[in-house]
């Protein structure tokens, strides 16, 4: 074991990959020379060369699109894309292509390639180094979804993703990149997709998060004298229903916190799952803290955005009440 | 452009241009069956690619069998020149499952629909089996209008960075649906845009079958040897409709359609092997009615096929499908 | 009153709403010479000039990234997006500029532009004509969403879309486009955003859903003896809140139907409104019927992907049980 | 490429000498401070230009006040140029909402963070002015990776099929961040890129404020005159990091940096307005003090300025918002 950042886990889990798998590639803006932007891709050039670290063109959809093409040719490609918002221009191959593209050859061709990407507010960075895409994705059929909130979980879910047989898309939370600091087992090491974590557990009410929103839940808990069960989802899909139904039925109370605006947010689909299979465990009504449907702000106001200790509890003492 | 007659002295055997010929044939017969089939309601909707079979046949054949194909919709019928069956092409319009294949059987990758988004695909091919030290090439075939789109310019450039033995087949036939080239970009020639990927841009006679094989069999080579990707614009004029929902009376001048059905490439092609001494007209009889036997046995196969089975929905979803895959 | 066809309906509010308004123009891939694949923007050209009916290069991102700059020169461009799936690649400048632009000016340029698209499943095309992708859309903030479902407000939607100051989307379900026949009124005629509409009055089951799909929902109601009220939703964004709150109310008992794959769709989020706000009403659980999150299937299976009434009638029968 | 000496003479009164002087200062000492500033904490995260101010200043001195600029983050002090207050910059790399202005208030479109997106949208308002009458021209900035998005292609292309009064500036500083240009493109010059596009390109030194200008004057003629869009390609070599927040020592010869650093084009300017007698050295120092006062200033009203409200949040994200925008 040894004691991480999240990016660092990041790191180690490439390299873990990369070592362990001589499919395994890494391409990107920056992953190479320079290690990424947040240095994720450290140290890869030197040890694996530039055929398997690659500083692509600066074109998101042509880096996916040719990862579809490397499947093709028998690699796993681990796409970066450098932040949450600049992979917008990917969402077409991704929803066209990556989503599709198994389904297309009858079930008969593989494309286990991960995409991999900084995400989430509070950096006091300009626009657009803030979004929190997970909805495009998660609805995107043929795609999974994972998000960590710890060191351990970024490397095992990394790993997981790498090795999966179909794509997966990981976002890290960055506002947590270097804050999140745990013990990460070395060498081989894999959370598998679609378990849930149980970050904390309590009798009253259920928060349910998952990122950077994890710790702000936990925040919570530790602020408020009513026993909160914690809950990291931690995969989106493959999503562990039976852990969340499980807590409802304990508690009988939910908050969904997450930082993505509130319109048909990842949310929404675990209100509804909620709605659909735990109506009558419930003693109250579902609630849901989050971003709002409005642009992400100008960062000298982003807290008034972003999901708060504040707002958490506020929705938590309504339903306690 | 480059001439016939070059051709039919350099390189090519006889039993190479009567194979190029077969495939031609194939080709256009699967175009006018299928405009027939439609009609009779037996597939869907169709994309028609009568004219174009020089291009298509063309190009793929200075290919190995190892290379692959990248096909789009107007290329729907292009794994026929790779022995694929008939039926497989006619149960892809017939949007019946055993239509789809697995890539990796024919080389040739699944249809493009969505335009010019499978050209990085090609882009990634090639240079994944270059990084894996095997001679591969990847052929992509797109449209006029094709190169307007990101994905075009995004895919060509991928390739050219990484050195990747690509080769970029763009079938100029001068419309994407109702809009006229004019309309789609200000340069001169499509090849010209080969200059801003820093690659060699070729033009060529896209109704010359032999001036279309040559161009890409150097391409061909000098992908197969290093030097990179090339693009190649196929000229011609597209005298069919789009698809069998398209009436183009409404913005294409029906004389000039008419001209250039008269100046067709399968014809232009059949003359140049029987001036050369070739083809015998019993030889042409024998391979159009190959052709359409084969036609006529495809349909009767793809008729023949059990309904697809519903629950296909979701076994070809994932590998390992999220649990909750089958709610609705 | 003319009785038109859906698609008719559109093509009616646009020779309206351009010769209402000297700065609205139509621009997209074939709405020209062509009039349109549907014939949705038939007449124009001639009608109005080749500087108010643009037929664009073939380039999703260009079009929409054009319309941008359109607005900022005092148009109010009708972009036309042909097929549901090939508006993906303009999701990038809707995510990041069309919904952000007026915020980025701090408020005081307006872009008041409209993109509208025909889409949904079953009508037997190749794939990639079938999408659904209303829920990007719905979750990009600064966005409005509309979704006709008969003639007249295809009309009314589009002409209220192209006269509001903020850029809204609009989805014309293909699938009805000839089917749906019915009274149009003639010249001037708005639906206003926002306003649900009860399509049916009934007392035991509320039926919610949008676009072609609430047809479904009256065949469902028509074959049951059971009182459906069917609720067509019309406006995504802004969504009409009250309307779909006193049905549960009424009913007690929620169907929820679209086409789109279910994780993250926009059932989910008027799944998550009712149990956030209706919770107490409910007297079972909130139930939708839903595409799977699949890719769109081969078309001859496309019928067991669509919702149907049988399958509405299920979810009817299970909470009325 | 182009030499100064033609446009000295060509054109150019001392009083416009003097003033592209003063704008390429007011840019230098912008950046030059907010390096600083960045370093009290007193802004955020910056994107640091340095060295591009012959390119931006050059560029947009052959623009009329009603000619749009569609700045990317590199150029987010451009609207200096324009008499932009100081503040409303600094603000904006201090997240403070009045960093956010009405681009038509200076005909500065906002700074566009994400690459290339922006391309369409100097395309869109030139060809929409243009449907008006207006002589406007736009002119767009980017960088060199800039030239691999799918956003540029189409943007161009709109551009020049629509005959758009457009002239796209790229600033080819050789990287975009860690990945050079030999990685980014295997044309030989980005100016290339315009044969593509059926428009002119043409490459400048970057460095040469006035063979900028020249180059942009040409292109703003022709532009207005109906002659559609150019690309120019204005090479130079980045000689600074990033932005505030890179490291180059990772990726970057520093031997070459500080070479390029020697060459710098402010004091080229500098020495082409002594030599030609038009600059004194009294000149000079009152100039840069002018900027250094301005940029006190500016800093000072920055911090003086109440912190944002945070209902802002809501108050600019519609014009008229749905109910239910501030439930979260
Ligand atoms: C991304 C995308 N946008 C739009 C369409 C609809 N569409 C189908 S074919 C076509 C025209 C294509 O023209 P071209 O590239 O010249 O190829 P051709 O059909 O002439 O072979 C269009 C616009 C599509 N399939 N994909
Ligand atoms: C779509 C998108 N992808 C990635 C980024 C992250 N990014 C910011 S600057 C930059 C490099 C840009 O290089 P270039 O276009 O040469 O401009 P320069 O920074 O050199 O002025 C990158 C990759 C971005 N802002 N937008
Ligand atoms: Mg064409
Ligand atoms: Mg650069």
């Amino acid at each position: 074991m040894a004691e991480l950042t999240l990016v660092e886990a990041v790191n180690d889990a490439l390299h873990t990959e990369l070592a362990r798998d001589a499919d395994v590639m890494v391409l990107g803006e920056d992953v190479g020379r320079a290690g990424g932007v947040f240095r994720a891709t450290a140290g890869l050039l030197d040890r694996f060369g530039s055929d398997r670290c690659v500083d692509t063109p600066l074109a998101e959809a042509g880096l996916l699109g040719g990862a579809v093409g490397l499947c093709m040719a028998g690699w796993r490609p681990v796409v970066e894309m450098q932040y949450d918002a600049f992979s917008y221009p990917c969402l077409d191959q991704l929803i066209t292509h990556v989503g599709r593209y198994h389904w297309r050859t009858g079930g008969r061709m593989e494309f286990p390639l991960t995409i991999r990407m900084p995400y989430g507010g509070g950096v006091r960075a300009p626009e657009l180094h803030d979004d929190s895409p997970e909805a495009y994705y998660v609805h995107t059929p043929g795609i999974k979804v994972a998000i960590p909130s710890t060191p351990a979980d970024a490397k095992g879910l990394l790993a997981a993703a790498i090795r999966d047989p179909d794509p997966v898309v990981i976002f890290e939370p960055k506002l947590v990149y270097r804050t999140a600091r745990g013990e990460v087992p070395e060498g081989d090491y894999v959370v598998p997709l679609g378990k849930a974590r149980v970050a904390r557990e309590g009798t009253d009410v259920t928060l349910i998060a998952y990122g950077a929103m994890v710790n702000v839940c936990e925040l919570t808990a530790d602020a408020l004298d009513v026993s909160c069960e914690v809950i990291d989802i931690r995969s989106l899909r493959p999503l562990d229903e039976e852990t969340i139904l499980a807590s409802v039925a304990k508690t009988g109370r939910v908050v969904i916190v997450h930082e993505a605006p509130r319109t048909a947010g990842f949310g929404a689909e675990l209100a509804a799952l909620i709605a659909e299979r735990a109506i009558f465990d419930l003693q109250g009504p579902v609630l849901r803290v989050t971003g709002y449907d409005v642009p992400y702000p100008y960062w000298t106001i982003e807290d008034a955005y972003m999901p708060s200790v504040e707002r958490v509890s506020a929705a938590v003492r309504k339903l306690v009440q | 452009m480059a001439s016939t007659e070059a051709l039919v002295t350099h390189g090519l055997a006889e039993s190479d241009l009567l194979e190029l010929y077969r495939r031609m044939v194939l080709l256009r017969t699967y175009d006018e069956r299928s405009v027939v089939y439609h009609r009779q309601g037996r597939i869907g909707t169709y994309a028609i690619f009568w004219n174009h079979e020089a291009i298509q046949a063309g190009a793929t054949f200075a290919l190995s069998g190892d290379d692959w194909i990248f096909p789009s919709y107007r290329e729907s019928a292009i794994g026929l020149v790779r022995g694929m069956p008939v039926e497989t092409i006619l149960q892809w319009w017939r949007g019946h499952p055993s239509g789809w294949w697995n890539p990796a059987d024919w080389n040739v990758a699944s249809i493009a629909v969505p335009i010019a988004t499978h050209v990085p695909h090609a882009a990634g091919l090639a240079w994944g089996k270059k990084l894996r030290g095997l001679p591969t090439v990847a052929m992509a075939f797109f449209g006029d209008g094709a190169t307007s789109e990101g994905a075009f310019h995004e895919g060509v450039n991928l390739a050219a960075v990484m050195n990747a033995p690509a080769v970029f087949v763009c079938n100029n036939n001068q419309w994407a649906i109702s809009t006229p080239i004019e309309a789609q970009t200000r340069a001169e020639t499509l090849a010209d845009k080969a200059v801003g990927y820093g690659i060699p841009g070729v033009r060529v006679d896209g109704l010359d079958v032999l001036a279309v094989y040559a161009a890409a069999r150097e391409a061909v080579e000098r992908a197969r040897s290093g030097g990179g990707p090339t693009l190649i614009e196929a000229v011609h004029y597209r005298a069919a409709p789009h698809a069998t929902a398209d009436d183009p009376r409404a913005y294409i001048d029906q004389a000039r359609v008419e001209e250039e059905r008269a100046r067709e490439c399968l014809g232009r092609y059949e003359d140049v092997l029987k001036n050369a001494g070739v083809l015998t007209v019993e030889r042409a009889e024998a391979v159009r009615k190959e052709a359409e036997d084969l036609l006529r046995a495809g349909i009767t196969a793809a008729e023949a096929e059990a309904p697809a089975d519903p629950d296909l929905l979701f076994r070809n979803a994932y590998v390992d499908p999220p649990g909750n895959m089958r709610n609705g």
